[in-house]
Protein backbone atom coordinates (compact mmCIF):
# COMPACT_ATOMS: atom_id res chain seq x y z
CA UNK A 1 0.00 0.00 0.00
CA UNK A 2 1.59 3.18 -1.13
CA UNK A 3 0.01 6.92 0.42
CA UNK A 4 -0.12 9.12 -2.54
CA UNK A 5 -0.24 13.19 -1.63
CA UNK A 6 -0.73 16.05 -3.69
CA UNK A 7 -0.52 19.89 -2.93
CA UNK A 8 -1.01 23.35 -3.77
CA UNK A 9 -2.61 23.76 -7.25
CA UNK A 10 -1.85 19.97 -7.87
CA UNK A 11 -4.08 19.48 -5.46
CA UNK A 12 -6.80 21.53 -6.41
CA UNK A 13 -6.50 20.33 -10.55
CA UNK A 14 -7.18 16.79 -9.65
CA UNK A 15 -9.44 17.61 -6.63
CA UNK A 16 -7.78 15.55 -4.70
CA UNK A 17 -5.60 15.18 -1.56
CA UNK A 18 -4.70 11.71 -0.86
CA UNK A 19 -5.59 8.25 -2.53
CA UNK A 20 -4.08 5.05 -1.51
CA UNK A 21 -2.09 2.37 -4.33
CA UNK A 22 -2.05 -1.11 -3.78
CA UNK A 23 -0.57 -2.78 -6.72
CA UNK A 24 2.72 -4.71 -6.29
CA UNK A 25 3.86 -3.99 -10.20
CA UNK A 26 4.23 -0.32 -9.10
CA UNK A 27 7.94 -0.26 -8.71
CA UNK A 28 9.80 3.41 -9.14
CA UNK A 29 8.41 7.20 -9.02
CA UNK A 30 8.17 6.85 -12.59
CA UNK A 31 5.70 3.58 -12.84
CA UNK A 32 3.51 5.32 -10.18
CA UNK A 33 2.91 8.79 -12.26
CA UNK A 34 2.11 6.46 -15.26
CA UNK A 35 -0.58 4.65 -13.53
CA UNK A 36 -2.08 8.00 -12.24
CA UNK A 37 -1.93 9.48 -15.32
CA UNK A 38 -3.84 6.53 -17.21
CA UNK A 39 -6.87 7.62 -14.54
CA UNK A 40 -8.23 10.29 -17.31
CA UNK A 41 -7.38 13.24 -19.03
CA UNK A 42 -7.22 15.35 -16.11
CA UNK A 43 -4.87 13.63 -14.56
CA UNK A 44 -2.78 12.81 -18.39
CA UNK A 45 -2.77 16.55 -18.08
CA UNK A 46 -1.25 16.76 -14.92
CA UNK A 47 1.16 14.63 -14.86
CA UNK A 48 2.36 15.75 -18.01
CA UNK A 49 4.20 18.61 -16.29
CA UNK A 50 7.64 18.08 -16.40
CA UNK A 51 8.07 21.00 -13.27
CA UNK A 52 5.88 18.81 -10.99
CA UNK A 53 8.00 17.69 -8.12
CA UNK A 54 7.87 14.78 -6.35
CA UNK A 55 8.90 13.46 -2.69
CA UNK A 56 9.20 10.12 -1.23
CA UNK A 57 9.04 10.01 2.26
CA UNK A 58 9.52 13.64 2.55
CA UNK A 59 12.70 13.94 0.66
CA UNK A 60 12.71 14.98 -2.76
CA UNK A 61 13.64 12.26 -5.30
CA UNK A 62 13.45 11.45 -9.06
CA UNK A 63 11.47 10.08 -11.54
CA UNK A 64 13.61 6.36 -11.24
CA UNK A 65 13.75 6.73 -7.42
CA UNK A 66 12.55 2.96 -5.92
CA UNK A 67 9.10 2.75 -3.85
CA UNK A 68 7.48 0.24 -1.53
CA UNK A 69 4.99 -0.36 0.10
CA UNK A 70 4.66 1.51 3.23
CA UNK A 71 5.90 4.68 1.61
CA UNK A 72 4.60 8.01 1.44
CA UNK A 73 4.84 9.35 -2.20
CA UNK A 74 4.44 13.25 -2.43
CA UNK A 75 3.65 15.30 -6.04
CA UNK A 76 3.33 19.25 -5.76
CA UNK A 77 4.50 22.33 -7.81
CA UNK A 78 7.65 23.78 -7.50
CA UNK A 79 7.84 25.78 -4.17
CA UNK A 80 7.11 29.21 -3.65
CA UNK A 81 7.75 29.59 0.27
CA UNK A 82 9.68 32.29 1.68
CA UNK B 1 17.71 25.22 23.68
CA UNK B 2 14.97 26.41 22.02
CA UNK B 3 13.72 24.62 18.64
CA UNK B 4 15.94 25.91 15.42
CA UNK B 5 12.27 25.47 13.51
CA UNK B 6 8.96 26.47 13.72
CA UNK B 7 5.93 26.33 11.37
CA UNK B 8 3.15 28.50 12.71
CA UNK B 9 0.05 30.59 12.20
CA UNK B 10 0.76 32.92 14.98
CA UNK B 11 3.16 35.83 14.32
CA UNK B 12 6.49 36.28 15.66
CA UNK B 13 8.53 38.81 17.40
CA UNK B 14 11.79 39.85 15.68
CA UNK B 15 13.06 41.25 18.87
CA UNK B 16 12.10 38.08 21.09
CA UNK B 17 13.91 35.90 18.69
CA UNK B 18 17.32 37.91 18.61
CA UNK B 19 17.22 38.19 22.36
CA UNK B 20 17.11 34.51 22.49
CA UNK B 21 19.77 33.99 19.91
CA UNK B 22 21.96 35.66 21.69
CA UNK B 23 20.83 34.28 25.58
CA UNK B 24 24.12 33.12 27.30
CA UNK B 25 26.16 33.69 23.90
CA UNK B 26 29.09 35.39 24.69
CA UNK B 27 31.13 34.14 22.12
CA UNK B 28 29.27 35.27 18.99
CA UNK B 29 29.60 39.20 17.75
CA UNK B 30 27.65 39.02 14.91
CA UNK B 31 23.57 38.60 14.70
CA UNK B 32 22.36 38.73 10.78
CA UNK B 33 18.36 38.17 10.46
CA UNK B 34 16.07 38.20 7.59
CA UNK B 35 12.48 38.89 7.77
CA UNK B 36 10.00 38.99 4.67
CA UNK B 37 7.13 40.83 4.75
CA UNK B 38 3.43 40.31 2.52
CA UNK B 39 4.09 43.18 -0.30
CA UNK B 40 1.51 45.86 -1.67
CA UNK B 41 2.71 44.42 -4.68
CA UNK B 42 3.67 41.70 -6.88
CA UNK B 43 4.84 41.75 -10.63
CA UNK B 44 2.18 44.74 -11.13
CA UNK B 45 -0.90 43.00 -9.09
CA UNK B 46 -2.08 44.78 -6.04
CA UNK B 47 -1.77 41.85 -3.08
CA UNK B 48 -4.81 41.88 -0.60
CA UNK B 49 -3.30 38.92 0.68
CA UNK B 50 -1.71 35.43 0.82
CA UNK B 51 -2.43 32.13 1.88
CA UNK B 52 0.52 29.88 2.48
CA UNK B 53 0.44 25.70 2.24
CA UNK B 54 2.80 23.64 3.35
CA UNK B 55 3.55 19.83 4.12
CA UNK B 56 3.96 19.26 7.33
CA UNK B 57 6.75 16.64 8.16
CA UNK B 58 8.68 17.21 5.33
CA UNK B 59 8.60 20.94 5.78
CA UNK B 60 10.53 20.83 8.62
CA UNK B 61 12.83 18.09 7.31
CA UNK B 62 13.67 19.89 4.58
CA UNK B 63 14.49 23.26 7.23
CA UNK B 64 16.72 21.00 8.73
CA UNK B 65 18.71 19.46 6.31
CA UNK B 66 19.49 23.11 4.63
CA UNK B 67 20.23 24.45 8.63
CA UNK B 68 22.55 21.40 9.23
CA UNK B 69 24.25 22.05 5.59
CA UNK B 70 24.63 25.65 6.30
CA UNK B 71 26.38 24.65 9.56
CA UNK B 72 28.82 22.05 7.91
CA UNK B 73 29.82 25.45 5.22
CA UNK B 74 29.94 28.13 7.66
CA UNK B 75 31.31 28.35 11.73
CA UNK B 76 27.99 29.73 12.77
CA UNK B 77 26.67 29.42 16.52
CA UNK B 78 22.77 29.45 16.93
CA UNK B 79 20.41 29.23 13.61
CA UNK B 80 16.55 30.19 13.49
CA UNK B 81 14.18 29.70 11.19
CA UNK B 82 10.53 30.63 11.49
CA UNK B 83 7.95 30.38 8.61
CA UNK B 84 4.05 31.21 9.42
CA UNK B 85 1.44 29.11 6.80
CA UNK B 86 -2.25 30.15 6.79
CA UNK B 87 -3.96 33.63 5.40
CA UNK B 88 -1.49 36.25 6.01
CA UNK B 89 -2.34 40.07 4.88
CA UNK B 90 -0.41 43.26 4.04
CA UNK B 91 2.94 44.00 6.07
CA UNK B 92 2.11 40.82 8.12
CA UNK B 93 5.51 38.96 8.40
CA UNK B 94 6.11 35.74 6.79
CA UNK B 95 9.64 34.25 7.54
CA UNK B 96 12.17 34.58 10.25
CA UNK B 97 15.52 33.41 9.50
CA UNK B 98 18.24 34.24 12.39
CA UNK B 99 21.92 33.57 12.70
CA UNK B 100 24.61 34.00 15.43
CA UNK B 101 28.34 33.78 14.27
CA UNK B 102 32.13 35.29 15.65
CA UNK B 103 32.89 36.62 12.69
CA UNK B 104 30.06 38.40 10.36
CA UNK B 105 30.80 36.90 7.02
CA UNK B 106 29.69 33.82 8.28
CA UNK B 107 26.48 34.60 9.37
CA UNK B 108 25.68 36.92 6.49
CA UNK B 109 26.20 34.05 3.78
CA UNK B 110 24.47 31.66 6.25
CA UNK B 111 21.55 33.57 6.28
CA UNK B 112 21.23 34.38 2.56
CA UNK B 113 22.13 30.30 1.41
CA UNK B 114 19.05 29.07 3.94
CA UNK B 115 16.66 31.96 2.54
CA UNK B 116 17.74 31.12 -1.34
CA UNK B 117 17.72 27.12 -0.28
CA UNK B 118 13.66 27.71 1.85
CA UNK B 119 13.15 29.36 -1.70
CA UNK B 120 13.68 26.01 -3.73
CA UNK B 121 13.58 23.03 -1.60
CA UNK B 122 11.11 23.77 1.20
CA UNK B 123 7.53 22.50 0.73
CA UNK B 124 5.65 25.84 0.60
CA UNK B 125 2.90 27.28 -1.32
CA UNK B 126 1.71 31.01 -1.96
CA UNK B 127 -1.45 31.31 -3.01
CA UNK B 128 -2.08 35.40 -3.87
CA UNK B 129 -5.14 37.25 -3.71
CA UNK B 130 -5.39 40.57 -5.48
CA UNK B 131 -8.12 42.69 -7.51
CA UNK B 132 -7.67 40.25 -10.27
CA UNK B 133 -8.71 37.22 -8.28
CA UNK B 134 -7.15 34.38 -6.26
CA UNK B 135 -4.19 32.55 -7.96
CA UNK B 136 -0.81 30.17 -7.03
CA UNK B 137 1.99 31.68 -7.09
CA UNK B 138 4.52 30.60 -9.83
CA UNK B 139 8.45 29.69 -8.95
CA UNK B 140 10.55 31.97 -10.05
CA UNK B 141 13.68 30.87 -12.84
CA UNK B 142 15.77 33.05 -10.65
CA UNK B 143 15.18 31.83 -7.03
CA UNK B 144 16.40 28.50 -8.66
CA UNK B 145 19.59 30.18 -10.43
CA UNK B 146 20.30 31.74 -6.73
CA UNK B 147 20.47 28.32 -5.10
CA UNK B 148 22.28 27.17 -7.40
CA UNK B 149 25.34 29.43 -7.24
CA UNK B 150 26.33 28.37 -3.62
CA UNK C 1 11.47 60.06 7.68
CA UNK C 2 13.94 59.50 10.24
CA UNK C 3 17.53 60.18 10.21
CA UNK C 4 19.84 56.81 8.67
CA UNK C 5 22.80 57.51 10.39
CA UNK C 6 23.20 57.84 14.20
CA UNK C 7 26.25 58.19 16.12
CA UNK C 8 25.48 57.69 20.24
CA UNK C 9 26.54 56.62 23.63
CA UNK C 10 22.75 54.93 24.26
CA UNK C 11 21.89 51.61 23.14
CA UNK C 12 19.36 51.22 20.71
CA UNK C 13 16.33 48.54 20.22
CA UNK C 14 16.63 46.23 17.48
CA UNK C 15 12.80 45.62 17.37
CA UNK C 16 12.15 49.88 17.29
CA UNK C 17 14.79 50.34 14.38
CA UNK C 18 12.89 47.50 12.37
CA UNK C 19 9.40 48.82 13.36
CA UNK C 20 10.58 52.51 11.81
CA UNK C 21 12.60 50.94 8.53
CA UNK C 22 9.02 49.43 7.55
CA UNK C 23 6.59 51.48 8.80
CA UNK C 24 4.36 53.01 5.95
CA UNK C 25 6.69 50.54 3.41
CA UNK C 26 4.39 48.58 1.86
CA UNK C 27 6.40 48.28 -1.29
CA UNK C 28 9.70 46.32 0.54
CA UNK C 29 8.89 42.66 1.66
CA UNK C 30 12.65 41.90 2.99
CA UNK C 31 14.42 43.69 5.34
CA UNK C 32 18.16 42.88 6.68
CA UNK C 33 19.33 43.45 9.92
CA UNK C 34 23.14 43.31 11.28
CA UNK C 35 24.00 44.06 14.69
CA UNK C 36 26.79 43.75 16.44
CA UNK C 37 28.28 43.00 20.20
CA UNK C 38 30.85 42.77 22.49
CA UNK C 39 32.34 39.91 22.62
CA UNK C 40 33.87 37.65 25.68
CA UNK C 41 37.08 36.90 23.80
CA UNK C 42 38.90 38.58 20.79
CA UNK C 43 42.00 36.67 19.44
CA UNK C 44 42.66 34.86 22.57
CA UNK C 45 41.97 37.51 25.33
CA UNK C 46 39.14 37.73 27.98
CA UNK C 47 38.02 40.87 26.80
CA UNK C 48 36.37 43.04 30.18
CA UNK C 49 35.28 46.08 27.59
CA UNK C 50 35.98 48.25 24.87
CA UNK C 51 36.03 52.02 24.51
CA UNK C 52 34.79 53.38 21.02
CA UNK C 53 36.32 56.74 20.14
CA UNK C 54 35.20 58.47 16.73
CA UNK C 55 35.99 61.35 14.51
CA UNK C 56 32.94 63.51 14.69
CA UNK C 57 32.11 65.42 11.13
CA UNK C 58 33.95 62.51 9.46
CA UNK C 59 32.48 59.62 10.75
CA UNK C 60 28.82 61.22 9.61
CA UNK C 61 30.07 61.98 6.37
CA UNK C 62 32.08 58.40 6.04
CA UNK C 63 28.93 56.26 6.62
CA UNK C 64 26.84 58.53 4.46
CA UNK C 65 28.95 57.89 1.69
CA UNK C 66 29.03 54.46 1.97
CA UNK C 67 25.14 54.47 2.28
CA UNK C 68 25.00 56.37 -1.48
CA UNK C 69 27.25 54.26 -2.79
CA UNK C 70 25.27 50.60 -1.85
CA UNK C 71 21.74 52.75 -3.09
CA UNK C 72 24.15 53.46 -6.11
CA UNK C 73 24.86 49.69 -5.94
CA UNK C 74 21.47 48.14 -5.22
CA UNK C 75 17.89 48.39 -5.27
CA UNK C 76 17.19 49.10 -2.15
CA UNK C 77 14.56 51.09 0.21
CA UNK C 78 15.42 52.17 3.48
CA UNK C 79 18.78 52.46 5.38
CA UNK C 80 19.77 53.06 9.09
CA UNK C 81 23.06 52.53 10.40
CA UNK C 82 23.58 53.14 14.19
CA UNK C 83 27.01 53.19 15.80
CA UNK C 84 27.48 53.51 19.45
CA UNK C 85 30.65 55.46 20.67
CA UNK C 86 31.75 55.51 24.67
CA UNK C 87 32.49 53.00 26.75
CA UNK C 88 30.71 49.08 26.42
CA UNK C 89 30.63 46.24 28.13
CA UNK C 90 30.86 42.48 26.97
CA UNK C 91 27.39 41.83 25.31
CA UNK C 92 26.51 45.69 24.58
CA UNK C 93 25.45 46.18 21.20
CA UNK C 94 27.48 48.16 18.86
CA UNK C 95 26.68 48.87 15.71
CA UNK C 96 23.43 47.97 13.50
CA UNK C 97 22.77 47.95 10.14
CA UNK C 98 19.51 47.30 8.27
CA UNK C 99 18.34 47.55 5.05
CA UNK C 100 15.18 47.07 3.19
CA UNK C 101 14.43 45.99 -0.20
CA UNK C 102 11.99 44.38 -2.79
CA UNK C 103 14.31 42.01 -3.53
CA UNK C 104 16.19 39.53 -0.85
CA UNK C 105 19.59 39.76 -1.93
CA UNK C 106 19.55 43.54 -2.57
CA UNK C 107 19.44 43.94 1.22
CA UNK C 108 21.52 41.00 2.24
CA UNK C 109 23.89 42.44 -0.77
CA UNK C 110 23.78 46.51 0.71
CA UNK C 111 24.31 45.07 4.50
CA UNK C 112 26.88 43.14 4.09
CA UNK C 113 28.38 46.18 1.46
CA UNK C 114 27.86 49.06 4.16
CA UNK C 115 29.07 46.67 7.00
CA UNK C 116 32.72 46.05 5.18
CA UNK C 117 33.71 49.41 3.88
CA UNK C 118 32.19 50.77 7.89
CA UNK C 119 34.94 48.44 9.26
CA UNK C 120 37.60 50.06 6.47
CA UNK C 121 36.49 53.73 6.00
CA UNK C 122 34.64 54.89 8.84
CA UNK C 123 36.93 56.49 11.26
CA UNK C 124 35.99 54.82 14.45
CA UNK C 125 38.79 53.12 16.99
CA UNK C 126 38.65 50.56 19.53
CA UNK C 127 40.39 50.44 22.93
CA UNK C 128 40.17 47.03 24.47
CA UNK C 129 40.29 46.46 28.31
CA UNK C 130 41.34 42.74 29.24
CA UNK C 131 43.17 41.11 31.84
CA UNK C 132 46.36 41.68 30.09
CA UNK C 133 45.72 45.22 30.04
CA UNK C 134 44.54 48.15 27.47
CA UNK C 135 45.53 48.48 24.29
CA UNK C 136 44.24 49.77 20.82
CA UNK C 137 43.12 47.28 18.33
CA UNK C 138 44.91 46.48 15.28
CA UNK C 139 43.01 46.90 12.21
CA UNK C 140 42.87 43.70 10.55
CA UNK C 141 43.80 42.82 6.48
CA UNK C 142 41.20 40.30 6.54
CA UNK C 143 38.90 43.40 6.86
CA UNK C 144 40.68 45.39 3.87
CA UNK C 145 40.36 41.98 1.97
CA UNK C 146 36.49 42.08 2.36
CA UNK C 147 36.06 45.70 1.25
CA UNK C 148 37.96 45.24 -1.62
CA UNK C 149 35.79 42.02 -2.80
CA UNK C 150 33.14 44.53 -3.85
CA UNK D 1 46.31 78.63 9.47
CA UNK D 2 46.05 74.54 9.02
CA UNK D 3 43.75 72.98 11.73
CA UNK D 4 45.59 69.49 12.50
CA UNK D 5 43.38 67.08 14.38
CA UNK D 6 44.97 63.19 16.07
CA UNK D 7 43.37 60.46 17.02
CA UNK D 8 43.09 57.31 18.72
CA UNK D 9 46.82 55.56 19.10
CA UNK D 10 48.07 58.59 17.72
CA UNK D 11 46.42 61.14 20.01
CA UNK D 12 48.37 59.05 22.65
CA UNK D 13 51.69 58.93 21.19
CA UNK D 14 51.98 62.30 20.74
CA UNK D 15 50.13 63.22 24.07
CA UNK D 16 48.43 66.12 21.37
CA UNK D 17 44.92 65.92 19.97
CA UNK D 18 45.06 69.20 17.73
CA UNK D 19 47.20 71.84 16.94
CA UNK D 20 47.14 75.23 14.61
CA UNK D 21 50.01 75.55 11.74
CA UNK D 22 50.58 78.70 10.33
CA UNK D 23 52.82 77.99 7.10
CA UNK D 24 52.15 78.89 3.74
CA UNK D 25 55.13 76.59 2.67
CA UNK D 26 53.28 73.73 3.18
CA UNK D 27 51.60 72.74 0.08
CA UNK D 28 50.56 69.19 0.60
CA UNK D 29 49.83 66.43 3.15
CA UNK D 30 53.52 65.17 2.62
CA UNK D 31 55.22 68.40 3.37
CA UNK D 32 52.57 68.86 6.32
CA UNK D 33 54.06 65.49 7.65
CA UNK D 34 57.59 66.10 7.27
CA UNK D 35 56.97 69.82 9.28
CA UNK D 36 55.52 67.62 12.01
CA UNK D 37 57.78 64.68 11.73
CA UNK D 38 61.07 67.31 12.46
CA UNK D 39 59.41 68.28 16.03
CA UNK D 40 61.63 65.36 17.35
CA UNK D 41 62.21 61.90 17.50
CA UNK D 42 59.11 60.43 19.03
CA UNK D 43 56.93 62.41 16.11
CA UNK D 44 59.33 61.32 13.74
CA UNK D 45 58.72 57.62 14.80
CA UNK D 46 55.05 58.06 14.14
CA UNK D 47 55.57 59.72 11.23
CA UNK D 48 57.23 56.91 9.76
CA UNK D 49 54.76 54.87 10.13
CA UNK D 50 53.25 54.11 6.42
CA UNK D 51 50.04 52.52 7.85
CA UNK D 52 49.12 56.14 8.65
CA UNK D 53 46.34 57.75 7.55
CA UNK D 54 45.15 61.00 6.79
CA UNK D 55 41.57 62.89 5.85
CA UNK D 56 41.24 66.58 5.00
CA UNK D 57 38.04 68.19 5.54
CA UNK D 58 37.17 65.02 6.49
CA UNK D 59 38.01 63.07 3.36
CA UNK D 60 40.41 60.18 3.28
CA UNK D 61 43.20 61.58 1.01
CA UNK D 62 46.88 60.79 -0.03
CA UNK D 63 49.85 62.47 0.62
CA UNK D 64 50.14 64.15 -2.55
CA UNK D 65 46.58 66.05 -1.37
CA UNK D 66 47.28 69.86 -1.56
CA UNK D 67 46.78 71.48 1.56
CA UNK D 68 45.67 75.64 2.06
CA UNK D 69 44.81 77.60 4.46
CA UNK D 70 41.56 76.86 6.39
CA UNK D 71 41.75 73.14 6.07
CA UNK D 72 40.97 70.56 8.61
CA UNK D 73 43.53 68.05 8.88
CA UNK D 74 43.20 64.21 10.48
CA UNK D 75 45.95 61.92 11.13
CA UNK D 76 44.76 59.15 12.36
CA UNK D 77 45.58 55.00 12.34
CA UNK D 78 43.63 52.16 10.89
CA UNK D 79 40.03 51.97 11.66
CA UNK D 80 38.71 49.34 14.03
CA UNK D 81 34.75 50.01 14.22
CA UNK D 82 32.34 47.91 13.16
Amino acid sequence: MINVVFFAALREQLDCSELLINDDNLKTVADLKTHLANKNDQWQHVFANSALLTAVNHDMVNNDHSIKSGDEVAFFPPVTGG
Amino acid sequence: MTQEISIQTADFSLADEVTLLEKDNAIDGAVVTFTGRVRNNNEGKEVTSLTLEHYPGMTEKSLAKIITEAKERWCIGRVKVIHRVGELFLGDQIVFVGVTSKHRQDAFAANEFIMDYLKVQAPFWKKEASKEGVNWLEAKTSDENKAAKW
